[in-house]
């Protein structure tokens, strides 16, 4: 019975049990980083921390609700990418962001209804449909740029990732915002109740007389929706449209949940672990630079990362 | 031999007061695209060769996942809070790399620009092959070896690559000029070995008589090269970046010619210029090499691997 | 004379290769219990599944207060003020008991959008004190233990304030204290005019709580009866009917020879303590007790599917240790509880299933050779008179018996001496019952040593040579000859007791 | 009743069999109304050839499939396998240990999923993620950006070499598709496979020693990444770190379009080759009627989701 946490609200304080293996590793990071290098724990780099981390925060949340619902969304990566290069694409044609953003959001918004509808109608499995789905959107990005950068954005999109609101920059507020919004929708809403359920005991809610579908597909369209607006950071960051560039990002988002004590089982899911997962990823990529460690050992430390957190769960859930 | 060739040529120069500063070990920041491409790696060798020399000491940066632009933007933001002396940029791309140059200049770090051309930012200069004649020079020594006459066929880079783009140009140009060489068909095969291979395949299938094959890089042209001794048939091909498989190549009669961009000489001289400039020593705004093609006959400049290689004094090309 | 508040009419439903009720009329009035008596497997949980919406009737109609109604879904089921007592439990394992209480009917805050948590924490409380059940209501469901489950769903259930309240077997994971509750909860609801359909199959409850019964026996309506003029025994010839007998018939003596399974102080991490028992070759050992009582618990750790923590289990004096497969080498066999999850590979053939045990044994040059597979599949299914079109059909389309059949037969492409049955009976037709038991005799009169988990009283009585009963996960009794009747189990069982 | 159902079942299954095999012969067909360049003897060769590498990689990747797992570090494998094969190839000049090196490589790696999945019990999604990352690290330490080139031509001959008119690469994929079916259908680890993929518990308590059973699967499964390495090493003559990453995706797309479930105790090899086949035609037709390649990944796409589609289709129908 240790295992009794208040479920909505103060997830951020868990028990004992739940405090996931990533936890201790972000610890150990901040640790050994802040000990190595002085300019590790000044204010501008953990600024970068949080900057660099957003978009994959942004695509993560959603990722987290759509395992929970033992599912899962392997277009989530090409998707962001797609969106970003409608944003360029729009700005490029009409020079007016307002529209280009919403075109994003909107695109995300359909693909991910689309992969609802066709994971929920017609009963498919969500890997299949999304690995599908990442080709489609891979190609439609390219199609739309015919492979060019699309660079002729004005400065005005720029700002959403350079500029700054009180000393803290903008993304900083993304993130915070996104995090909070998907954190009461999961945690004070029906729609969130109902995402646990559909991956806990889905038979209770249909007798519980719920339109079970609906949500169900509402869960794919949040995430597309969500890579739509992380789309507008992403071109903001490069200042362009870029048709290659988050392809395979579904795979840090998909990992960053896991790793942040998610499983892909009965609906156990927890928001803040994701964060969490994000952040340690960020503060591992980011101190490695720091110190000035060859790439590949950042490629190989970023394997055992993962495995190392989800090691230190299984061992505590086997203690 | 090779400095001989390097003497004769040009270069634009900038006249500085040439006060002596003896400041030295500089910690340099290189950034590169990729861990795979042996381009980028003997590029690294060269500015590790050139900081050797001039006391100063580089530290790495290349994307985890290949050609990443937000990982490049993200190791970009880090350093600048490391702050080191001066950064040498090959950008993943040209256009999207803006708000990261932005950032660099913004810290007032020094930072030179090689082998693909930023599209703005202040640089201290540009250092690079001048992909355009480079490939037009290797695709003239294929038209030649072919006495103008007959059927080509183009290996192309990554579609939206700037360096690609100019590549495929030059080459074009030179298809053109010879009115007996007939273009058969110009399809991507991304720089990938595999791709270059098996796209070549169904060419063949495809063109009964392939005369001769114009690769954007010599990976694809290696992979040319299996793909018509797989099918025992026999065309003449060029590739693009002089690199050790493709000079073997040629010593063994499988490759006609590889343009040569100097990946290792580029190394060298955009460090060179960034610790010169830094202890205020003139630098020229641009090094160019001009276009050079390693074939049977300038084989004896190439024999030497890029890891024994060592730099030019910096007299012996920038006069 | 008033309206029932719900009449079903000649309702049917048909399932693959099954009917599962066949028009079935049935009603019942406001402010009475409405007994549903019927073996397991009789067609009652398919009746309430139709009755809350989860099931559609493939035939009939239903009358409520007199106007035909129609129930398409749960939420119809619910506008009728229709609530639900699941027997398997209809709980989320990740939200708390407030969340799970008010599943589909959560209260908004006062932001638009937002959810009352602080509401429906407090009504939530107050059914859990009704319950006299002492939880916090933040603890999440995946945590509780079954009975503490069950009373939850009860909750759930008396939170919608129904006029029609169906219960499926609700006493079947309580304990006796939680059962009385239950049964006050009961009498006040029906004093305040609720409708109550009470599904059951154990006598005491029927004639205690019943006002009515109705008894079904195979999707058929059988007979209703009142329990004022009715006995216990012609109620168990309407539900079993004339094979009552026949489906214990035990025609042979069993000669108990050398101790097969022994037992010592067996402790595993599933909370058995220090279980002790012996089986013989020959003879077939009942273990009985209330469900969760640690039965099945005892099977697991006996075969190697839960860690043993401490004792020791002895196989023909050998010590069994490790993996389920190292413990089928020894000569053990594993009948488990639930079919579906546990015994059958569903999505693969009959076939596959029937060798999948023997693999090993048949062939020992781990080559598989498919005419020897035939013979074999084909033989048992003979033997065991499985009924299946072939042997490639895949198990997901038979009859509960017919997979049970399957999972036994299993077993017999091995040389198991040693048969571990739980719950055998559960959720099979009488006929398939009868012809189990026969199964479990054969062995049994080829030397096997039988251990059976069973909670149906009367099969432990008369199928048993002797057996032990179980008390919160300790053995708390052996009976054996005239000792072992219902009485003697019933009171060691208790947990009160 | 069931009788009906049966026969359903089981025509179904020839129809779903049938339906693959139709596909590709419709392609076929179309392609080669578009241009008298495809239904050539060389370019079925050569389309078979390039679904060969495809196969290999696919046909280990099945079996962990069917357990209900996944292996997402095969073309990792593929790549660390070929540089350490590569590399002992050209340091002994010894063409056998380079061989027995890459396949060794590869059984390693399998080893490594294997004890992830079954000693840590971590999903097979994650633990070969991560073990994917560590590779390519490992693999770029090592290669340093380097590329090894130039083998021995008796070695070349497995990748590039011809056997009576017919590329090598198509006898060594077609004895893989004869012992994986041999492996699945007639010995009793194929069955214990399919049972613990099924039902994982059940395969448990009917004595199938399930964690040795999922060892053998993954470790099976470098193997095969592993030799498929060395035919890519031969074919291409040079092993360089990415060697096999951009085939990845491609080999579980194969798999998946091959019927095999991602919930496991579902699948065969032979649908796997025809999904490799499938795959490969696209690319092939694409490539010879010079198709801008931005619509690969579309057409790809959309073939994955729609054959899948259709699968399940059939199976439902069959009331299963």
């Amino acid at each position: 019975m240790l295992n009794t946490t208040l479920n909505e609200g103060f997830t951020i304080f868990p028990t004992l049990k739940r405090i996931p293996g990533v936890a201790l590793m972000l610890f150990a990071c901040m640790l050994v980083f802040s000990i190595l290098n002085a300019d590790f724990l000044s204010v501008p780099n953990l600024m970068n921390i949080g900057v660099q981390s957003t978009i994959l925060l942004m695509i993560s949340l959603p990722m987290t609700l759509v395992i929970m619902a033992e599912g899962i969304d392997m277009s989530i990566g090409a998707l962001l990418t797609f969106c970003g290069v409608i944003a360029a694409y729009f700005l490029a044609l009409t020079h007016n962001l307002p529209l280009a953003i919403c075109m994003a959001i909107l695109v995300g918004l359909v693909i991910g209804i689309v992969n609802g509808a066709i994971i929920v109608y017609l009963n498919m499995p969500p890997f299949v449909v999304t690995l599908g789905m990442l080709g489609i959107c891979q190609s439609l990005a390219l199609i739309v740029t015919d492979g060019q950068t699309i660079s002729d954005v004005g400065n005005t999109i720029g700002l959403a990732y350079t500029g700054n609101f009180l000393g803290i920059p903008l993304p900083i507020y993304f993130a915070i915002v996104s995090y909070v919004v998907i954190h009461i929708l999961l945690y004070h809403t029906r729609f969130g109740t109902y995402v646990f359920a559909i991956g806990g005991n889905r038979d209770a809610l249909k007798l519980a007389g719920v339109r079970v579908n609906l949500h169900h597909i509402a869960i794919y369209a949040l995430s597309g929706m969500m890579a739509g607006l992380a789309s507008i950071l992403l071109t903001a960051r490069m200042n362009s449209g870029h048709p290659t560039a988050a392809i395979g990002m579904e795979f840090d988002a998909i990992a960053a949940v896991i790793v942040g004590g998610t499983s892909f089982e009965k609906g156990n899911g927890w928001l803040f672990g994701t964060f969490l997962g994000v952040i340690t990823v960020g503060v591992l990529r980011n101190g490695l630079n720091l110190i000035g460690v060859q790439s590949s050992i950042q490629v190989a430390s970023i394997g055992l990362l993962v495995l190392v957190a989800l090691l230190l769960d299984s061992f505590k859930s086997k203690a | 031999m090779k400095h001989h060739r390097l003497l004769g040529t040009s270069v634009v120069l900038l006249t500085l007061t040439t006060g002596q500063a003896f400041a030295d070990g500089e910690k340099i920041a290189v950034f590169t695209k990729n861990q795979t491409n042996p381009y980028f790696q003997a590029f690294r060798l060269g500015s590790d060769s050139a900081a050797k020399q001039m006391n100063a000491s580089t530290t790495h940066y290349v994307p985890t996942k290949p050609d990443s632009i937000p990982e490049q933007l993200g190791a970009i933001d880090d350093v600048v809070v490391k702050k080191p002396t001066g950064i040498v940029l090959i950008p993943v791309d040209y256009k999207a790399i803006n708000p990261g140059v932005k950032k660099i200049n913004d810290a007032g770090i020094p930072v030179v620009n090689a082998t693909d051309r930023a599209e703005a930012g202040n640089f201290v200069n540009w250092v690079g092959a001048d992909d355009f004649s480079t490939a037009n020079a290797a695709g003239k020594a294929l038209v030649k070896a072919l006495n103008g006459q007959g059927n080509v066929v183009i290996l192309e880079g990554v579609r939206g690559v700037v360096g690609n783009t100019n590549r495929v140009n030059g080459f074009k140009k030179a298809i053109e000029e010879a009115p007996g060489i007939k273009l058969l068909a110009s399809q991507p095969g991304n720089y990938q070995r595999l791709q270059g291979l098996q796209v070549m395949e169904n060419l063949l299938q495809t063109y009964p008589k392939i005369d001769g094959v114009m690769a954007a890089n010599d990976a694809m042209a290696s992979g040319a090269i299996e793909a018509l001794e797989g099918a025992n048939r026999k065309a003449l091909i060029v590739g693009i970046n002089g690199s050790k498989e493709a000079v073997e190549a040629i010593k063994a009669g499988k490759m006609l010619a590889s343009g040569d961009a100097a990946p290792f000489y580029q190394g060298c001289f955009a460090t060179m210029s960034l610790i010169r400039s830094i202890r205020n020593l003139p630098v020229p705004k641009e090094i160019v090499f001009p276009p050079m093609v390693v074939e049977k006959a300038t084989l004896a400049n190439y024999d030497v691997a890029p890891d024994k290689q060592s730099c030019p004094a910096w007299s012996s090309i920038v006069k | 004379m008033t309206l029932p508040i719900l009449e079903l009419r000649s309702i049917s439903k048909f399932f693959p290769g099954i009917v599962a009720l066949d028009k079935v009329s049935f009603d019942v009035y406001s402010g009475e219990v409405h007994m549903l008596l019927g073996e397991n497997g009789a067609g009652k949980s398919t009746l309430m599944k139709v009755l809350c919406g989860a099931y559609q009737a493939d035939g009939g109609e239903i009358y409520h207060q007199g106007q035909p109604v129609q129930i398409h879904h749960p939420g119809d089921a619910r506008n009728l003020g229709i609530a639900v007592i699941f027997q398997e439990f209809s709980l989320v394992p990740y939200l708390n008991i407030a969340q799970n209480i008010f599943l589909g009917r959560e209260y908004s805050g006062s932001i638009p959008g937002t959810l009352d948590h602080s509401r429906m924490h407090q009504e939530a409380k107050h059914w859990l004190r009704v319950l006299s059940l002492d939880i916090d209501t933040h603890t999440l469901v995946h945590t509780l233990g079954v009975a503490q489950q069950q009373m939850v769903e009860i909750a759930k259930a008396l939170s919608q304030d129904a006029k029609i309240l169906v219960m499926d077997e609700p006493t079947a994971a309580l304990s006796d204290r939680e059962t009385t509750l239950l049964f006050e909860m009961i009498r006040k609801l029906q004093s305040e005019g609720v409708a109550i359909i009470y599904i059951s199959h154990r006598m005491a409850e029927v004639f205690s709580m019943g006002d009515r019964i109705t008894v079904l026996r195979d999707g058929k309506q059988v007979g209703s009866a009142d329990p004022k003029t009715t006995t216990p025994d012609e109620l168990v010839q309407m539900m079993v009917g004339r094979r009552v007998d026949m489906a214990y018939a035990r025609n042979f003596q069993s000669q108990p020879g050398r101790v097969a399974l022994k037992l010592s102080h067996l402790c595993s991490e599933n909370g058995i303590e220090d279980i002790s028992l012996e089986v013989r070759e020959g003879e077939i050992v009942g273990l009985a007790g209330l469900v969760g009582a640690g039965r099945t618990e005892v099977a697991r750790a006996t075969f190697g599917v839960d860690k043993v923590s401490s004792g020791t289990v002895e196989i023909f004096g050998k010590n069994r240790t490790g993996e389920p497969f190292q413990s089928v080498d020894m000569g053990l066999a594993l009948i488990p509880e639930s079919r579906k999850t546990e015994g059958l590979a569903l999505i693969r053939s009959v076939e596959e299933n029937i060798i999948l045990s023997g693999l090993n044994k048949i062939f020992p040059s781990s080559w598989i050779n498919n005419r020897k597979v035939q013979q074999i599949s084909e033989d048992l299914i003979r033997k065991l008179r499985i009924a299946t079109p072939s042997g490639k059909q895949s198990t997901q389309l038979l009859s509960g018996g017919n997979q049970q059949k399957i999972v036994i037969g299993k077993w017999l492409t091995t040389d198991s001496k040693i048969f571990i049955f739980d719950e055998p009976t559960r959720g099979i037709d009488v006929g398939a019952k009868a012809e189990i038991f026969a199964l479990i005799y054969k062995l049994v009169e080829d030397g096997a040593a039988v251990l059976m988990i069973s909670s149906e009283l009367s099969e432990i009585v008369n199928v048993c040579d002797k057996a032990y009963v179980m008390r919160e996960g300790k053995i708390s009794g052996l009976l054996e000859k005239e000792a072992l009747n219902e009485e003697n189990i019933l009171k060691l069982g208790m947990t009160d007791a | 009743m069931t009788n009906l159902l049966v026969e359903l079942k089981n025509s179904s299954q020839l129809k779903n069999l049938f339906f693959r095999i139709l596909v590709v012969v419709l392609i076929c067909i179309a392609l080669s109304f578009l241009t008298e360049a495809f239904f050539t003897t060389n370019n079925l060769l050569n389309v078979l050839r390039q679904a060969s590498l495809l196969f290999l990689m696919a046909s280990g990747l099945t079996l962990v499939f069917l357990t209900a797992g996944i292996d997402l570090s095969v073309g990792a494998n593929v790549g660390m396998s070929a540089c350490v094969a590569a590399v002992v190839m050209t340091t002994t000049g010894s063409t056998a240990l380079g061989f027995l090196s890459g396949i060794g490589c590869g059984l390693l790696i399998g080893i490594g999923n294997g004890l992830l999945v079954t000693l840590l019990r971590l999903p097979s999604f994650i633990a070969t993620y991560g073990m994917l990352w560590i590779l390519h690290g490992l693999t770029y330490y090592f290669m340093a950006g380097t590329t090894i080139n130039g083998f021995e031509k008796s070695f070349r001959f497995i990748g590039s070499g011809y056997l009576y008119g017919v590329p090598v690469p198509i006898y060594i994929m077609t004895l893989f598709l004869i012992l994986g079916s041999i492996f699945t259908k007639y010995s009793i680890y194929g069955q214990q496979i399919y049972a613990v993929g099924a039902n994982p518990l059940a395969a448990r308590l009917s004595g199938v020693p399930v964690n040795r059973r999922l060892m053998l699967v993954y470790v099976l499964s470098g193997m095969t990444a592993g030799l498929a390495s060395l035919v890519f090493l031969a074919r291409l003559n040079s092993a360089e770190g990415d060697i096999g990453e951009s085939l990845t995706l491609p080999a579980i797309a194969a798999v998946l379009i091959g019927g095999t479930s991602l919930f496991g105790g579902i699948g065969t090899m032979f649908g796997t080759l025809i999904g490799a086949l499938i795959l490969t035609l696209v690319l092939n037709g694409m490539n010879i009627l010079t198709i801008d390649g931005n619509y690969q990944a579309l057409v790809t796409g959309v073939i994955i989701i729609l054959s899948v589609f259709l699968d399940l289709f059939f199976r439902r129908k069959s009331g299963s």
